[in-house]
């Protein structure tokens, strides 16, 4: 069997505290995975990390031979700092040589301008992590937007002339005004391409939570979130996103192609919701449904987007004897679709029924793995459960 | 002139300009309070926060030209009916809303403002009014300071102590005393809160009112400093005082403060040194600079989605 | 499901008939008021159009847009300008001010969408007042408070339009478009992407969708639809002013459409329909002692509304249970293919 | 829902369409609401006050005068929709409005269609006159005022070195674009130009600029809410030796309320005192129906009104003949006797009339001493 999810040594923190550290898990192609933990263990946050909604602190996840979290070292992030300064003081540059080229005597004017464009970004440089780069970036290319602007306007002539009023004889100054308008937008792209996609290519960014899904990682979530004002079917179509590529032209003159896809993606969905017993429910909205319905409607929706692991995060959790037992069957069912799935869940009893192999965390770290029997037995579990002394969890 | 004049003079100018600033941003600082603690609370951008600040403009002129009541009478009574009047406004057009989109909430705070505007056009009239002088202590005429080239009135001094003593005053509130902490347990929380036994109507309410108080204030304040009370005086106020809200990090007392002092030098000096006709312009685009590097405001603490 | 609100007819031919009405309405003999109804239905119908457009951002994909005056007023100057410094034809301008909007929608979409909540919509409102102020000061572009008059009206096939029943007929082929433009983006793949962002943006995420490309791209379609009203109405009102575009604007066009209803195309039409004109219609009704009272009585009509129906006048749930019906019927008639002989 | 909506709002333009009787209607259309309510207020009272002296007096032709208020809230929008419905109503042959020139230049068009003839009695843009040939106006422009201005501050003020603060509006900018070339020619100084928005009160940043340069005077091309702040805050920053003088913007009773305006002058259309004694009767009628004297919009709109109802005393309610007849008022000699003076156009329908100067003394607006004769 293939390792289709490999976890080393991740952790993360929350502002000193961490909630995870050091954990290494990984998972076989085919397997029912149980993480199994007291409350407040980090089981939601090794789910948040595993599909990107969190970035580690440290380590690395593998999904197949993908990286998802690649890892930052202090270096590395220096690093980019560094790269990220150069590109500040290019773009920053490059506005002046770019306007001297067209406005002869400009450069002198819009010094201080720059100068101030330039401290502030360089403090604001200082505050940002590396998590928020993309922002910073963006935040970038919007200096250069008001530096082009202000420059369009401080070189626009401040004497308010007769000439300018009626717009038939422009003085000097404002050739360059329409070449600065015109010239923003190429501006701003190379503006974003100096300084996003170098450090893209060098670094590697975190990959996003779409990326994770579109790989082929699907999860539910611990409380509920469907979305609830849509109906039943459009929530499954809306979990088939990335199995279907129209864009807005083939929408909105509704290719072949795009009826096509809509209508195969439509039965499949339909398909899903009588796989997970739905579907007569289908053209309701997704508020009217019972609570174990919602549930057994979210794994439908992951399942939407084919994927070939999928993470289920507390599915048992609010539902009575007779609906947990349809649930294990439904796990089960999933996986001989060939579906991996790594599942959390407090209840014991589930859990021993379906898990190959389960990982037992408790205060964020991984305290035990093996088959359910063997964590039956195993002690640590039993203290981290009950306190210590007592029996088994049955 | 020789050239050390000119730099008396350029420096000269400086100063005054940053006076007018802080004047402006203390002006700011107290509106945006209003905003801040609302929206803390309940995270409503309450659009008629500036219709308060015009009325209590309002209220405190007629209270010294119809009723002559000594202005410092009429300043406290008219605190006291602004808010009155925030709860009133709070209870009318808010409560029922609690529980509906927030969107609904914010047209009604829309609607508010409309009506109140034009019920101050309708009392009032479209003229503008200034307090007549004599009517006044006489220490708000003369300045306090003459350095040079640079005045400093008693007013702006007036304006920048009841500033600070405020803010003060509410930060002791908000981390010191009960219903303070009921506040700040409100905008985590509001559902836990009220199984905590919390009266989170009763504290909205206060919320309400001190927001309110500062407003009417603001309004007395910015009244007497210009020297002009007409109905739309909230609009563009109310506008500026959001945005140094937010830039101070909306929620945040102490960040009102900040956002307010630093958008008012901005603005003022943007004028002066920049461009007026883009005085707005500046203070904007300041704003929209400081949210696009900082989303949380200057000291605001950025608020994850739980998942 | 409410099957009580089922209407009698299907469901599809409910618009073409409103539309058949409204080509017929300049027929109506109504005396000589007939143009100023015309003219103030032409303004209701140009407020449908910029409210569908507005609605896809704050209620299809659930962003604060305060900012979308922004986007109208550079469509209207893009068209003035264009109008007058190279004489193009409005069937030419109409793009161009929708590719103008568009653009600029991207330019302030794509770094500004990834903020949250009442940042992205402050941010959206500094922008629109910049645009504003910077059609206000610069002179030499847009004449700045002189406004830009004498634009040339539109023509079509080398009959110029002059007519107020004319431009009613623009004006609605206009909204034949955009409705056109929305409802099927509203039912594809695009428009659940961004119902489901406005659902829940986390789960969104993890449903695979990329939030900032679908929300840069609302983004970008609300904005040249804007611009599109935009271009028509300097186009009509043959002068443009920039006073026209103050941030009112944006705040009564996002009134039209959370009273109407948010993320509901007929909600949002219907919100426009009621608002737009009553303000004419109290000018008709108050008489002239109290005509001051106009506004008073409007923003109270917006405090109760919302005091009543907070979820506007034809809730976004009522419309996605309309397209569930539609799925239904698509459904079932694919089922009676397969079934069929 | 819709349908029944439809009739109802429907049948209202109906109704609003056809209920009056048999009055002439001279509709007068200006801002009554809203943030410039209080120029229009003397526009109403002016164009009512004329009504009711017409009626008074038999009326026209025996028929009654209705002057019908249409608020346009000086919004272009509004503007337009008023301006339809105008144009429209067979009844409406003449309008007296509008005020702003961003309405009007809205509204222009539509007339120019319906080919109804308009009077504003106090649109000063410059651009106005080439739009249309059925747009007049009693009131001069703005370039006229500007040049006149800076006649005055040189000729009889002696001024050197001037400050300008003006508003972004098109009014204030075509005023001081035309103070700044005549002033070019007469050698004197523009220090330095400023600028505010309508919206806003704090006028200090700017004024503490004009206090470093020292002038001798500053030029407020504004409107008197605004001016009356500038004035008041320009004290209080420490600027005393300079004068203030503006344009007929500025000249409002508002500007008498504030005690250091004293000295500030203005030029006018208007000048009670020198207006000769057709006026004294306006003046009078005025104050006791007001209470208050009148401003030059108020004797304007009078004026325009009474044009509108000579016209159609004198051919009748055809909006053609009407327009040539105000076109035919082209000399000096033929001119309308009103009370701000008299009143005759130039080929594009703008009126070619005296200004004055008047100023603040003891709190009060006196003419000045010294006038320009042109």
């Amino acid at each position: 069997m293939k390792t289709i999810l490999r976890v080393a040594r991740l952790s993360k923190s929350f502002g000193g505290i961490s909630a995870l550290q050091d954990i290494d898990m990984e998972a076989r192609e085919g397997q029912i995975v149980g993480i199994i933990g007291p409350n407040g263990a980090g089981k939601t946050t090794l789910f948040n990390c595993l599909s990107s909604l969190y970035h580690p602190s440290a380590g690395q996840i593998f999904f197949g031979d993908r990286p998802i979290a690649p890892e930052f070292s202090s270096k590395k992030k220096k690093l980019v700092a560094a790269c990220a300064l150069v590109f500040l003081f290019l773009s920053l540059l490059w506005t002046p040589i770019f306007w001297s080229l067209f406005v002869p005597g400009a450069l002198f004017k819009v010094e201080t301008v720059m100068l101030g464009l330039l401290l502030l970004g360089v403090r604001f440089f200082t505050f940002r992590g590396l998590r928020r780069f993309e922002i910073w970036a963006w935040g970038l290319i919007f200096l250069f937007l008001a530096a082009d602007i202000c420059l369009a306007l401080f070189l626009g002539g401040r004497p308010l002339s007769q000439d300018r009023f009626l717009g038939t004889s422009l003085p000097l100054g404002w050739v360059g005004t329409p070449w600065a308008l015109a010239a923003l937008p190429f501006s701003l792209f190379f503006g974003l391409q100096l300084c996003t996609a170098p450090a893209r290519r060098l670094f590697g960014f975190k990959i996003g939570p779409d990326a994770v899904t579109r790989l082929g990682m699907a999860r539910t979530f611990q409380n509920i979130r469907l979305f609830f004002h849509l109906s039943v079917l459009d929530n499954v179509k809306i979990g088939a996103h990335c199995t279907m590529r129209s864009g807005i032209w083939r929408s909105l003159f509704r290719t072949r192609r795009q009826r096509a896809e809509e209508e195969g993606a439509e039965q499949e969905a339909l398909n899903l919701l009588r796989f997970v017993g739905l579907e007569q429910r289908a053209l309701v909205l997704a508020d009217a449904l019972a609570y174990g319905e919602q549930r057994r409607l979210e794994i439908a929706r992951a399942l939407a987007s084919r994927p070939r692991l999928l993470l289920l995060d507390e599915p048992a959790a609010g539902m009575n004897p007779q609906e947990s037992a349809d649930l294990i069957r439904l796990i089960r069912r999933i996986r001989e679709k060939g579906v991996t799935v790594l599942i959390i869940e407090h209840d014991m009893k589930v859990m021993m029924n379906l898990a190959d192999i389960i990982y037992v965390l408790d205060y964020g770290r991984m305290i035990a793995q093996g088959t359910p029997e063997q964590i039956r037995t195993d002690p640590k579990v039993i203290e981290a459960y009950l306190g210590g002394g007592v029996h088994a969890p049955a | 002139m020789g050239p050390l004049h000119e730099l008396l003079d350029q420096s000269s100018l400086f100063l005054q300009q940053l006076v007018n600033g802080i004047t402006l941003g203390g002006v700011y600082a107290l509106i945006a309070v209003g905003y801040t603690m609302v929206y803390g609370v309940i995270q409503l951008i309450n659009f008629a926060h500036g219709e308060i600040y015009m009325l209590g403009a309002f209220l405190a002129y007629t209270m010294v030209t119809v009723l002559h009541l000594p202005f410092f009478v009429a300043f406290i009574l008219t605190i006291l009916l602004c808010s009155c009047f925030g709860i009133l406004l709070d209870f009318i057009a808010y409560r029922p809303l609690r529980q509906a989109p927030r969107l609904a909430a914010l047209i009604t705070a829309i609607g508010m403002s409309i009506f109140l505007q034009n019920l101050a056009l309708m009392i009032w009239g479209s003229q503008i009014k200034s307090f007549p002088r004599e009517l006044l202590p006489a220490v708000f005429s003369r300045p306090a300071l003459v350095l040079g080239e640079i005045t400093v009135s008693w007013l702006q001094i007036f304006i920048l102590t009841i500033t600070v003593l405020f803010m003060a005053i509410l930060h002791f509130i908000i981390h010191r005393t009960q219903v303070g902490t009921a506040m700040r347990a409100i905008s985590h929380d509001k559902v836990t809160s009220a199984l905590m036994g919390i009266g989170v109507n009763r504290v909205i309410s206060f919320t309400f009112a001190v927001g309110s108080a500062m407003g009417g204030m603001a309004g007395i304040l910015v009244g007497l400093y210009y020297n002009a009370i007409f109905p739309t005086m909230g609009y563009i106020a109310g506008i500026k005082a959001f945005a140094a809200a937010v830039l101070g990090g909306i929620g945040n007392v102490p960040g009102a403060m900040l956002g307010g002092g630093v958008l008012g030098i901005a603005e003022v000096l943007g004028a002066g040194y920049i461009s007026s006709e883009y005085r707005d312009g500046i203070s904007y685009a300041v704003m929209i600079a400081v949210i696009l590097f900082k989303p949380s405001g200057l000291i605001g603490k950025p608020t994850g989605d739980k998942v | 499901m409410s099957r009580r609100t089922r209407p009698a007819l299907p469901p599809g031919l409910i618009m073409p008939l409103i539309f058949l009405l409204a080509l017929l309405l300049p027929w109506i003999p109504l005396g000589p008021s007939s143009n100023y109804v015309l003219r103030v239905l032409t303004t209701a119908v140009l407020y449908m159009i910029l409210a569908l457009g507005l609605n896809i951002v704050p209620g299809f994909t659930g962003l604060l847009d305060l900012g979308y005056v922004g986007f109208y007023g550079i469509g209207a100057y893009t068209s003035g300008l264009l109008a007058i410094h190279y004489d193009l034809s409005f069937w030419w301008i109409l793009p161009l001010a929708a590719l103008n909007g568009a653009l600029w929608g991207i330019l302030l979409g794509a770094p500004t969408l990834r903020l949250t909540g009442d940042y992205f919509a402050i941010v959206t409102f500094g922008f629109s007042e910049l645009v504003v102020l910077v059609i206000r000061n610069e002179l030499w572009l847009t004449r700045g408070p002189m406004g830009l008059p004498g634009i040339s009206p539109p023509s079509l096939l080398g009959h110029t339009l002059t007519k107020d029943w004319e431009f009613f007929y623009l004006v609605l082929f206009l909204l034949a478009v955009v409705l056109f433009v929305v409802t099927r983006l509203e039912d594809s793949r695009l428009g659940r992407a961004w119902f489901a962002i406005r659902g829940d943006e986390i789960a969104a995420q993890c449903c695979g969708i990329n939030l900032i490309r679908y929300k840069v791209t609302a983004f970008a379609i609300s904005a040249s639809i804007g611009a599109m009203g935009g271009a028509f109405y300097a186009k009509w009102f043959k002068f443009i002013h920039p006073d026209m575009f103050k941030f009112w604007e944006s705040i009564l066009i996002l009134c039209l459409i959370v009273f109407g209803g948010m993320g509901s195309i007929r909600g949002t039409m219907l919100g426009a329909l009621v608002l737009i004109p009553l303000t004419e219609i109290l000018r008709a009704v108050l008489p002239q002692e109290l005509f001051s009272a106009r506004y008073l009585i409007y923003g109270l009509t917006l405090v109760l509304m919302m005091r009543w129906r907070p979820a506007g006048l034809i809730p976004f749930e009522r419309a996605q249970e309309a397209l569930a019906r539609r799925a239904e019927a698509r459904i079932r008639s694919r089922r009676g293919g397969e079934q069929g002989p | 829902m819709k349908k029944g909506y439809l009739g109802f709002f429907v049948s209202l333009f109906l109704l609003a369409g056809t209920a009056w009787g048999d009055a002439i209607k001279i509709p007068v259309a200006s801002p009554f609401t809203g943030q410039l309510a209080s120029f229009g207020e003397g526009v109403k009272n002016g164009a009512l006050l004329k009504g009711s002296e017409i009626n008074a007096s038999g009326g026209i032709r025996g028929r009654k005068v209705k002057i019908v208020l249409e608020d346009e809230l000086c919004d272009p929008k509004e503007a337009a929709t008023v301006a339809t419905k105008l144009a429209n109503d067979p009844a409406v042959s003449i309008v007296v409005g509008h005020l702003c020139s961003s309405a009007t230049l809205a509204a222009l068009p539509i007339y120019r269609a319906a080919k109804l003839p308009a009077i504003s009695p106090a649109s000063t843009n410059v651009s106005i006159g080439k739009m249309s040939p059925f747009y007049f106006r009693n009131v001069y422009k703005d370039d006229f005022q500007g040049l006149f201005l800076a006649k005055y501050a040189h000729f009889v003020k002696g001024y050197k070195k001037v400050a300008i603060f003006y508003e972004v509006n098109d009014y204030s900018m075509g005023l001081m674009l035309a103070f700044m070339k005549e002033a070019k020619k007469l050698g004197i100084k523009i220090l330095g130009t400023e600028a505010y928005t309508a919206d806003t009160t704090d006028f200090k940043p700017q004024l503490t600029k004009f206090k470093m340069m020292k002038p001798d005077a500053i030029f407020i091309p504004g409107y008197a809410p605004q001016g009356t702040l500038i004035v008041s805050q320009a004290v209080s920053l420490g600027i005393r030796n300079a004068g203030f003088f503006g344009a007929d913007g500025l000249d409002d009773d508002l500007m008498l309320k504030n005690p250091d305006a004293e000295g500030l002058f203005v030029t006018t259309p208007f000048l009670p005192d020198k207006a000769g004694p057709r006026a004294a009767g306006f003046i009078r009628a005025y104050r006791k129906a007001y209470g208050k004297d009148p401003n030059w919009f108020a004797a304007n709109s009078y004026d325009a009104v009474g044009l509108a109802a000579a016209a159609i005393t004198a051919v009748g309610q055809d909006r053609v003949k009407i327009r040539d007849y105000l076109a035919s008022i082209n000399t000096r000699e033929k001119a309308y006797e009103g009370v701000a003076g008299k009143t005759y156009f130039d080929k594009n329908g703008d009126c070619l009339k005296d200004a004055f100067v008047k100023e603040i003394r003891g709190g009060k607006w006196v003419s000045a001493q010294k006038q320009l004769r042109q």
